[in-house]
């Protein structure tokens, strides 16, 4: 059974879907979970990671930070009378290998106002990101490598 | 509205701050929707949205019916979970397309970028 | 919030709290007799063959067998379905335990029994012909799975006693018969689909809307039901707006004067065999509702409408037959013949009393066979000689001397002449019509009749009589499985013809238990109205 | 007894259909065996009919239509039956010989007896309703013996004009009996015989003799329904001898004189029946005198003859009626034999043509002294049967019935007829018998065998000895029909040969000298040889019948196509609608519609905010949906979210789960179709828009709106009124507490309502099976056969550049997103197993929840391309879809195990070990069926569609190659 | 007096989020360009899950949560069909 950290994520997944983590419902989850998974099993690469949660909580807390700076640094921006705005697109080197960790590092700028991941090169090996203000690129990509693509390592890395 | 009643002030104050608070985000998200100039930073504009908006959201409801004990609160979580991972799909792929396809027509508004290969050399 | 728990738990919890009310007001104690369960098993029978059929796509070759003999065990079925009906009285299945008219009642009475009989004799002979007309492709396309669904909605429509049952089972039949349409997907075909799925698909919506109409005044679905209530409300409730809606949503399928136009824009396009289930079953369902609900349900405003109702089949009679003058393509000629039928039938329902109705009911029973075997004869005549227009088609007779003498027979039944099945319901519908003193519509009838029998005798001389021009090839065989129906229903409209005494008979029970459904009550409500 | 005459023939004319063609001899026998059967049979009757004897058989046949199989035999009847199957036997005899060898002689003599039998049934049956049956039988049969020879196309005409004209009257005639019947209030001959008063006064009375007329005139060819008869005459000459001269066209007058005591002796009777009798009696013979055709000679004479007829039997006296029915005899016996003459003549030389005949008595001597005595007969002189009844005739035209001009001029033109068939019946025989011996024959002419000529000579023999001596021959034949007609008004008569010096002799004399100076006097200018008589020539009745056919069949009902028939579909529509509209309405304002006052409370303005916007993205699609569809498409999904919205508002959570999965599902099914569709269609700026589409959609608009307005008409009334006790509650308190959920709609659809669910998704699978079966034969537009632009651009973008192989834009493309939504996956089939789980309680079911999982694999395809899903998942939509339905369809019909009735859903619990209890209400299964269905069906379309893509670019791959190339 | 203050900010919320929907029909509308218009009705969807929520702490009900939840893990099939249309011309290959 390879997928089955998957599968437990799964069960959790159906545990709150159900909200109830009664051993009976959270069984029926891991099978549901498990027949789900066996349908599509051709499609997926398994993925095992060594879990750190303190590390994974430490990444939420800058996810969360990251997002009410940034989120109220657009909103005011967004408000203003006339808004300065001096988008572009920017490349930033990806250091982080796996689908996984790209995938959450693209999601994770994405998801933070005001950049914006739109591509990814080829050679897996280019992130290119859209900012608001894209002043100063360099500062950007500082930010990136320090806070998420840092934290995701840690947290991923094995 | 007697569950309403049935709120600590507190908790009441809580809720109605939190609800207010994402709503003015969302609103704040779509205005940006609205005048924002470039289709590129108008992709900006939900992520305020989804980020601020539903999670601010969502913890009222937590909150809310947390307070009420009327069940377990991980549906908001859910939510909130669902909403972060796909958001960024969609925007990435609309930003994507629009990419491709300025690159097809060649408008006046395409931003400072022609295509996801130009910045290569620019490094 | 008690509910909002584990989903288990909490049907549990519904289960250890007992019911609290007492059921039997409203549950069917007694486990129903075999007989009732024969006015479920057609649709039933169907639709799992139908679905049998669905899997096994791979191999057509079964399809057929399957098929006809599905098809033949569903004439069995309903012929037992008649025989219990007529012995004692309508039966009536009530879905899910619910008593009516709470759950769905499926009541088979004296009409929908012969009409669905003669539906399974039509769809049999269908099915045999099918075997010469539909290819393997067109059996991929899943033409047997489609045929048999149809059966299940023609048959629900039939038997049911629901207004909104019958709703789901117009939309059954609708949709296989787009199925059946497209058939092979040609230009034309699909061009004629588009015509006949809009228009049926608005008079489809347009009985939705009736339906919900009708639940709001009379707040209960089931037929009998609504036949009490009818008396009780017809002082203040806009009863005659129901009736207009759902008189023009069934005359739109009857393809009635002035909504007939789609009938011949499509039913020329199809394979025969579909054109021929067409014409035997979709327009009839059309006048069987129309019966149902003007006579049984809304006597009265059926009384008032009759006026309008009688123009409206003039016109049928006579736009059709005009119409049918006019073609010279084989099948679109016959599309009209079966409108100036439905006139005919419609002129029965305006009529009303035993009389008109059972006219009507005679005629649509005696439209459906002959039609169907008519639109056979067309098949064969392509075959024979390779053309559909009678102006090019010529010299059938020294071709195939047995198909044309059927072919003939059918057409002096069409026409109404003696002695075939036709001849007995205008002789009724005209005697209704001179009984209430409708002078013009009797003479209408009449002329129509005549005025088929020059249609099809010109069809007939130019057709088969005349002798072709051109050397005469060599002439392809015919298929039994070809010309087998067709013997089948003129043999059928022969018998009907001479000796129509029994089948007349229970046409009369069947008018009289519309006119007066008490009957159809005792059976759907065996103990008085529920509280 | 009587039945045999019906059985015999049509039993017979079956079996003859089975003898081999070959055997004409055998066959003949047959025919002519049965004939003679019924011939002796009728014979052996007679001692029964005489002094109005009558012998009747009931059968039970339709009781309900009053209709009885009742066979009725008198005098009159008898008469006729014996008529009608001595010259059977006869015809029979003439025929063996006369039909050629190739011509197939089982079916002429399967119709000839078929014939017989029905004629038989006329004159036998004793219900009106019969008669009409037999009647029309009549006209079916001989429509086919004319038509005999189909090949030839005065055949099929002749056949369609006689189908046409007798069938019209017997249609007309139909219509009479049953009004008689009406009045009489039974269909029994007797009854009707007996009730004449009652129908002469009725004032019904009019109407009914007209119609009755009506067919009668037409069945015996009367003015100015005549023309049929000339017409006719390209049938074989058996069948002219037999239906068209002794049997068919007699069946006319036969009905008049059986009718004639309940309805004669009226001034209508006497007018219209005297006027059609009379003028048919002089322009039939008239018409007579100049064909150039044998038989076309005889059939005009037939006319004037059963004019004749039909003169007497509008006298309305008695004596009147006597000399009508000697009349029918005798003229059967002569012109039977006189066609039968004709016939060997054309047989033997080949033509029939008196223009190209001449002198052949002396090849054919016996044949020419026998066509003469009988010609003779027709003609009316002394010692001939013909006389006879000429006399009677001659002596009741003198008489006075009705004082009015037409009583007056009846004497002269019964003389003038007589002449005329004085001078047509001796250019029959002049023309063709005498004279210089005829040249360019197309055979050598000679007698014919003997037996052929056998019937011709004893009918001459008839003649002959009935014209001598018929006091002691047909007297006491003659003396039961009249009775049996008149009862006892039956008028003492004789039929002696001479009566003295007397008018009727004068008037003979008249008529026979006059007659012979005609002749002469016409000679040369009937040498001429000119078709057709020199006044009447242009006015055909034929003619004129064949314009009014081709008016009505051709011209009106083609414009009525055109005007009505239109084949285009928004004119229906709007029809449709329109209908819709007024068919709701109309009824509606004549009832007066009192619509209750509006009340508003408690508006929610975020609500109503919602309601605003829900409304203008539907209208935007409706009005961007021609123009732009892909808008359309976003403002749709606008539109269906807000309802989704709307339905948890309101409270019903079920409905908003299920419409927004669909809205998802249709959302990507449409766009899969979309990328079929070709380009966006630009909107022609408004000022070149012309006026008349301008008017045109105004139209559209306004009916479209009164529709909907309409609709929210009754929307509104039925949410004002007050609700009567409805089911709905009921459900609403039964679902938990029996239905076994909480959810109500759910309960309601698998459980109260279950059936109708059973029936859509039937629906749904059907759907989908439909569009599968669409898109194996679909042929895209030509404009997006090829892959669609962007692909040729992003391809084109990888070929150029060296450092990238082909595809590496969508794999770049993709590369992020296809990760999450592969992973969607699972989630995806929890929240569809939670779904179908909870459907029972909660919100979602069966349904919900295969529309859920299909959007699972749905996220699959998209990420992965078909071909890349199909290498990975086992896909058997099919096989799904039909399970479904049967698990479904067998939950139903499974409780009969139980003794319950059909979908009867009982919940039982199953312990589970750990999970504990668990509740396997049937409904589950049920609902189980529905999810795979669903599924199932979803998923075959998505496939269906999806399929294209892969095939087109196959198919159209090089074109694409090469403009790409072109590209460079 | 709390109950009312909560009731006025729950519908005032509510109609801020109604706004915002407005505003992203708006943007649906004037496009300009088709992923203009994808981009607002995903908005549109994300607004409306928002607004679902909102309802739920309006009246204590959690009937609105699988709505809710479909449109967060499923609203964006739409958008995604749209774009890949968009960007492909056809949304499976």
């Amino acid at each position: 059974m390879k997928f089955l950290a998957i599968n437990l994520i799964l069960t959790v997944i159906w545990g709150t879907i159900s909200a109830s983590f009664t051993p009976a419902n959270l069984l029926l989850g891991f099978a549901v979970g498990a027949l789900s998974l066996w349908l599509i099993r051709r499609e997926l690469k398994p993925v095992t990671y060594p879990i750190r949660p303190l590390r994974l909580v430490l990444l939420l807390a800058l996810f969360i930070k990251e997002l009410a700076v940034s989120a109220t640094k657009v909103a005011i921006l967004v408000t203003r009378k006339k808004m300065a705005l001096k988008p572009g697109i920017f490349a930033y080197p990806l250091t982080a290998r796996s689908d996984f960790e790209i995938t959450l590092l693209a999601n994770l700028i994405t998801l933070t106002p005001g950049t914006l991941s739109v591509d990814v090169s080829g050679d897996r090996k280019t992130l290119y990101v859209h900012a608001l203000d894209c002043a100063d690129p360099g500062a950007l990509r500082q930010d990136i490598a320090r806070g998420f693509e840092r934290r995701i390592r840690e947290a991923f890395e094995r | 509205m007697s569950h309403l009643t049935d709120l600590p002030a507190w908790a009441a104050i809580a809720v109605c701050g939190l609800l207010l608070m994402g709503a003015a985000m969302t609103l704040i998200g779509s205005i940006g929707l609205l005048r924002l100039p470039t289709f590129y930073d108008r992709l900006h504009a939900p992520t305020i949205t989804t980020s601020g908006g539903t999670i601010l959201v969502c913890f009222a409801s937590m909150l809310c019916f947390a307070v009420l004990q009327s069940r377990w609160i991980f549906h908001e979580v859910l939510i909130i979970v669902f909403i972060t991972v796909t958001t960024p799909v969609t925007l990435m792929l609309l930003g994507q397309a629009s990419l491709y396809r300025h690159r097809f027509e060649k408008p006046q508004d395409v931003p400072l970028k022609q295509g996801p290969h130009a910045e290569k050399d620019r490094e | 919030m008690s509910r909002r728990h584990r989903w288990d738990t909490d049907c549990v919890m519904a289960a250890s709290t007992s019911p609290p009310l007492d059921l039997s007001a409203a549950l069917v104690l007694a486990p129903p007799t075999a007989a009732e369960w024969l006015v479920i098993l057609p649709v039933v029978w169907c639709l799992i063959l139908g679905a049998l059929l669905v899997m096994m796509r791979r191999n057509v070759s079964l399809h057929p067998v399957i098929a006809i003999v599905g098809l033949a065990g569903l004439v069995g079925i309903d012929g037992l379905l008649l025989l219990e009906v007529i012995r004692n009285g309508p039966l009536t299945m009530v879905m899910g335990r619910w008593l009516p008219p709470f759950g769905i009642a499926f009541t088979a009475d004296l009409t929908g029994a012969l009409f669905a009989l003669i539906a399974a004799l039509v769809a049999l002979a269908a099915g045999v012909f099918s075997i010469a007309d539909i290819n393997d492709s067109g059996r991929r396309y899943g033409f047997y799975p489609l045929l048999m669904v149809l059966m299940a909605g023609v048959t629900g429509a039939f038997m049911t006693g629901d207004v909104f049952n019958l709703y789901v089972w117009f939309e059954v039949l609708l949709i296989s018969s787009f199925g059946l349409l497209v058939l092979g997907s040609e230009h034309e075909q699909i061009d004629g689909t588009v015509k006949y799925g809009f228009l049926n698909l608005v008079a489809t919506t347009l009985f939705l809307v009736a339906t919900g109409y009708l639940y709001a005044v009379f707040g209960t679905l089931n037929m009998a039901d609504i036949a009490r209530k009818a008396e009780g409300l017809r002082s203040n409730a806009p009863l005659m707006t129901l009736a207009g809606l759902y008189t023009l949503a069934f005359g739109m399928k009857a393809a009635a004067f002035p909504v007939n136009f789609w009938l011949p824009a499509s039913y020329h396009t199809p394979r025969v065999v579909v054109s021929a289930l067409f014409a035997g079953l979709l327009t009839k369902v059309g006048i069987y509702a129309l019966i149902r609900v003007m006579v049984m349900l809304l006597p009265v405003e059926r009384e008032e409408l009759s006026f309008v109702l009688a123009i409206a089949a003039s016109l049928t009679m006579i736009v059709g037959v005009l119409g049918a003058l006019a073609q010279s393509d084989f099948r679109r000629l016959l599309g009209f013949l079966i409108i100036s039928g439905i006139g005919s039938i419609l002129a029965g329902i305006a009529v009303g009393g035993p009389g008109g109705i059972g006219g009507a009911i005679f005629y649509a029973l005696h439209s459906m066979l002959v039609m169907t075997a008519l639109y056979f004869a067309s098949g064969i005549a392509m075959r024979l000689g390779a053309s559909a227009s009678i102006v090019t088609l010529a010299g059938l007779y020294r071709r195939h001397v047995g198909f044309a003498a059927l072919s003939l027979m059918l057409c002096f039944a069409v026409s109404g002449l003696p002695p075939f099945s036709g001849f007995w319901p205008k002789v009724m519908l005209v005697k209704a019509a001179l009984d209430i003193g409708a002078w013009w519509l009797a003479a209408v009838l009449l002329l129509a009749g005549f005025l088929t029998t020059i249609a099809t005798g010109r069809l007939f001389l130019l057709a088969y009589w005349r002798e072709q021009a051109v050397a005469v090839g060599e002439t392809p065989p015919l298929p039994a499985a070809t010309l087998a129906p067709l013997a089948a229903l003129t043999l059928l409209t022969l018998v009907l013809g001479l000796y129509p005494e029994p089948l007349l008979a229970t046409i009369q029970d069947a008018a009289a238990g519309l006119d007066d459904p008490s009957a159809y009550r005792e059976s759907v409500f065996p103990g008085g109205w529920p509280q | 007894m009587l039945l045999i005459f019906l059985l015999a023939p049509f039993g017979g004319s079956l079996l003859v259909l089975f003898f081999p063609s070959d055997q004409r001899g055998a066959t003949a026998w047959f025919a002519g065996a049965i004939a003679f059967v019924c011939f002796l049979l009728a014979a052996g009757i007679y001692p029964f009919v005489t002094a109005g004897g009558v012998l009747r058989f009931e059968l039970d046949w339709i009781p309900e239509l009053g209709l009885n199989l009742t066979l009725r035999m008198d005098g009159f009847a008898w008469l006729f039956a014996t008529l009608i199957t001595a010259i059977g036997v006869l015809v029979v005899l003439y025929a063996r010989y006369y039909m050629a060898a190739e011509d197939p002689i089982p079916r002429f003599f399967a119709l000839f007896l078929a014939f017989m039998g029905s004629m038989l049934g006329v004159v036998l049956s004793g219900n009106l309703i019969l008669l009409a049956v037999f009647w029309e039988l009549t006209s079916i049969v001989s429509f086919l013996l004319i038509g005999y020879w189909h090949h030839n196309a005065h055949a099929r005409d002749g056949a369609r004009i006689a189908l046409t004209m007798t069938g019209m009257g017997g249609l007309s005639m139909l219509i009479g009996l049953l009004l008689i019947g009406r009045v009489v209030g039974s269909y029994e001959l007797d009854a009707v015989l007996a009730s004449g008063d009652a129908i002469r006064n009725d004032p019904l009375y009019l109407p009914i003799l007209i119609l009755i007329l009506f067919g009668a005139l037409t069945k015996s060819a009367q003015f100015p329904f005549h023309f049929w008869l000339p017409h006719a005459m390209a049938a074989p000459t058996p069948v002219s001898a037999y239906l068209h001269s002794a049997t068919m066209v007699k069946a006319g007058v036969f009905l008049l004189a059986r009718l004639w005591p309940v309805m004669a002796g009226t001034e209508a009777w006497f007018w219209i029946v005297g006027l059609a009798g009379l003028s048919t009696l002089l322009l039939g013979a008239y018409f007579a005198i100049f064909q150039q055709d044998l038989k076309g000679l005889l059939a005009y004479s037939t006319i004037s003859h059963l004019g004749l007829i039909t003169v007497l039997l509008s006298l309305g006296s008695p004596l009147a009626a006597v000399a009508a029915v000697f009349h029918i005899v005798n003229h059967a016996t002569f012109k039977a034999s006189l066609f039968m003459a004709a016939g060997i003549i054309d047989h033997e030389t080949g033509t029939r043509d008196m223009r190209r005949l001449s002198g052949l008595f002396r090849y054919m001597p016996i044949t020419a002294t026998l066509a003469m005595v009988a010609s003779a007969a027709m003609a009316g002189v002394p010692l001939l049967n013909g006389f006879l009844s000429k006399e009677m005739f001659f002596a009741e035209a003198i008489e006075t019935h009705l004082v009015n001009s037409l009583d007056t001029i009846t004497p002269y033109v019964a003389t003038i007829a007589g002449m005329f068939a004085v001078t047509y019946s001796l250019r029959f025989i002049h023309s063709v018998f005498f004279g210089a011996p005829p040249a360019d024959l197309p055979k050598r002419p000679h007698e014919p065998p003997r037996w052929m000529r056998a019937p011709i000579e004893f009918l001459v023999l008839a003649c002959l000895i009935v014209g001598i001596i018929p006091g002691r021959t047909i007297g006491p034949f003659l003396h039961t029909a009249v009775v049996s007609i008149l009862g006892d008004r039956t008028p003492d008569y004789s039929l002696a040969v001479w009566h003295g010096w007397n008018v009727p002799l004068i008037m003979s004399f008249v008529a026979l000298s006059g007659g012979v100076g005609l002749y002469f006097l016409m000679r040369s200018y009937l040498a001429t040889g000119i078709e057709g008589p020199p006044v009447f020539r242009l006015l055909q009745g034929q003619r004129i019948f064949e314009r009014v056919l081709v008016t009505l069949s051709w011209k009106w009902a083609r414009s009525l196509e055109q005007r009505f028939g239109t084949r285009r579909l928004q004119p229906q529509m709007l029809l449709l609608v329109f209908l819709a509209v007024s068919a709701a309405a109309v009824p509606l304002f004549r009832r007066g519609f009192e619509l209750p006052p509006l009340v508003i409370r408690g508006i929610d303005p975020a609500f109503a905010l919602l309601w605003a916007l829900g409304i203008a993205c539907a209208v935007g699609a409706a009005y961007q949906a021609k123009f732009h569809r892909l808008f359309a498409l976003v403002l749709l999904g606008g539109a269906g979210l807000i309802t989704c919205i709307t339905f948890v508002w309101l409270s019903a959570p079920d409905l908003a789960v299920t419409q927004l999965l669909v809205e998802i599902v249709t959302t990507v099914l449409i766009l899969l179709g979309l990328r079929w569709l070709p380009k966006r269609i630009e909107e022609s700026r408004p000022e070149d828009i012309p006026l008349r589409v301008r008017f045109r959609r105004l139209r559209d608009f306004l009916l479209a709106l009164a529709a909907g307005g309409g609709m929210s008409l009754i929307a509104y009334r039925v949410m004002t009124q007050p609700t009567p006790e409805t089911i709905a509650s009921y459900f609403v308190e039964r679902a938990y507490s029996e239905g076994g959920g909480a959810n109500v709609v759910n309960v309601i659809l698998v459980d109260f309502r279950g059936f109708d669910t059973l029936g859509e998704v039937a629906v749904l699978s059907i759907v989908a099976l439909t569009v599968f079966a669409l898109l194996l034969r679909f042929r895209p537009h030509p404009d997006s056969q090829d892959i669609p632009l962007q692909q040729r651009v992003q391809n084109a973008f990888d070929d150029d550049h060296p450092d990238r192989n082909a595809g590496d834009s969508i794999a770049e493309y993709l590369h992020i997103p296809s990760t999450i939504m592969r992973w969607m996956f699972p989630v995806t089939g929890m929240l569809a197993a939670y779904l179908f789980l909870r459907g029972h309680d909660l919100p979602g079911g069966g349904f919900a929840a295969g529309i859920a999982m299909s959007i699972g694999f749905l996220l699959q395809y998209m990420a992965g391309g078909t071909r890349w899903v199909e290498e990975r998942l086992r896909i058997h939509p099919l096989r799904w879809m039909s399970i479904g339905l049967l698990v479904a369809a067998a939950t139903g019909i499974g409780s009969w195990v139980f003794g319950y009735p059909f979908l009867t859903s009982h919940s039982q619990y199953a312990t589970l070990p750990i999970v504990g209890k668990v509740p396997l209400a049937s409904a589950i299964l049920f609902d189980l069926g529905v999810f795979s269905l669903v599924l199932g069906a979803t998923v075959l379309m998505l496939i269906a569609l999806a399929h294209q893509s892969v095939r087109a670019p196959r198919a159209h791959a090089r074109p694409a190659r090469t403009e790409r190339e072109a590209a460079q | 007096m709390t109950e009312l203050a909560i009731l006025w900010s729950i519908l005032l919320a509510q109609v801020m989020l109604a706004l915002a929907m407005a505003f992203a029909l708006y943007r649906i509308v004037k496009g300009p360009h088709a992923q203009d218009r994808v981009l607002g009705l995903d908005a549109l969807y994300i607004n409306a899950m928002l607004m679902l929520v909102a309802f739920g702490v309006r009246t204590a009900n959690t009937v609105y949560f699988e709505t809710a939840l479909i449109i967060a893990l499923l609203g964006f099939v739409s958008s995604i069909a749209f774009a890949k249309f968009l960007m492909r011309g056809e949304i499976i290959e």
